[in-house]
């Protein structure tokens, strides 16, 4: 297990119902630890559409997480 | 380098941010502004809310400049995108490119702008006159203007 | 119908003209301005004079504007065009279109300054640093932006 | 044989070294009167780069003129 901080933005937030929280998780990548948020609160979007961010930078979903990393998740952007 | 590309929660000042494409060798200017509308899909809008993560979005905004700075011949090019809450008719985002010849101006000013709209962390949520509100991406949008991306 | 498209001897204010496009339904706004370059196929310009027949090139802007207005979905589109002496860096056209969607105001500003530049009866004279002068027309231009209707 | 007035514009007007003037021409169209005054003068460029406005609105190269018309010669634009 590794701790974490997950960081929601837009629909995700309020879906979550906070900013940010602290989690424990045994996800080893940011595409694992997405599913696992997103099974929690249901969120409706296809990953594949969502990004993720670790540490201030955009990030490959296929990135492995370490203890400690700040994880943002950002919904499909508003585009048009 | 100087910033090409700022998040702000000001209102935009275009004739500004156009002085700063000016140059001796520039014969050709395009602008693009996106204004706050009052009818989406057929929803009357009352307001508009922008939520981003500024600095991801702004290094973003940032590399989609200098992406174009590669591929088309540029004098300038800037970009500015609003957030917070904006009313109808507000300037939400603004590019603007200077270039020796209009060919690359347009391409470069176009490009600029379909790449932030698709790029950048920015996520709108409208507010209806009938008090509801809703989260706008693109896959929420009607296909009436494709994106080339998708 | 009012004006949509002017010549003038007057210095072009595109912010001032920009405002007559604003509506609640439009989204997206496109300029473009064309402004005297001091470096044209490699010689130094100190100035450039614009002459036209101000009757006809009006008209002729104007059933330009009207094209597009026809093509595009366009909310408001205008246009105008300097004559007389002018300088490095001045605005010697402007072109502005505000539409719903971006796509149509990108396509129509350009169809709309490329009409006008193939079209109206303006002509260009350079005045070179070295004191020549010489008139400026697309048989005299390198072929480096080809134009779609040629 | 029938009377016009001819106006010449850019580098038309140098050539002719006059804004206008009166012509008497047995020409029956624009483009016969076009190719008579560029014969006179040394125009250089070709007719189908170059516009008639016939009493004040552009017209076809093909279109007859009558005594009294005022015919507008216009080089080539400046395009680019």
């Amino acid at each position: 297990m590794i701790d974490v901080t997950a960081h929601y933005f837009a629909v995700f937030r309020e879906r979550a119902g906070c900013e940010s929280e602290a989690v424990s998780t045994s996800s080893q990548t940011a595409a694992e630890f997405f599913d696992e948020i997103a099974g929690r609160y249901g969120f409706a979007d296809r990953r594949d559409r969502c990004k993720v961010a670790i540490n201030g930078a955009l990030a490959a979903w296929d990135s492995a997480l370490a203890s400690g990393d700040e994880v943002l998740f950002f919904p499909p952007v508003a585009g048009g | 380098m100087a910033k090409t590309f700022a998040i702000t929660a000001e209102p935009i000042d275009p004739d500004t941010l156009k002085r700063r494409l000016e140059a001796d060798h520039a014969g050709a200017c395009v602008t693009f502004e996106g204004w706050v509308r009052s009818l989406n899909e057929g929803e009357a809008v009352d307001a508009l809310e922008y939520e981003t993560h500024s600095a991801i979005a702004a290094r973003e905004g940032e590399a989609v400049i200098a992406e174009a700075r590669e591929r088309f011949a540029l004098v300038a090019a800037e970009g500015v995108h609003r957030v917070g809450k904006l009313a109808i008719g507000d300037c939400a985002v603004w590019v603007g490119v200077s270039a020796a010849h209009r060919g690359a101006a347009f391409d470069a000013c176009r490009y600029i702008i379909d790449e932030i709209k698709h790029r950048l962390p920015i996520w709108k949520k409208e507010h209806y006159e009938k008090g509801a509100t809703a989260w706008i991406n693109c896959a929420t949008q009607a296909t009436s203007e494709p994106s080339p991306l998708e």
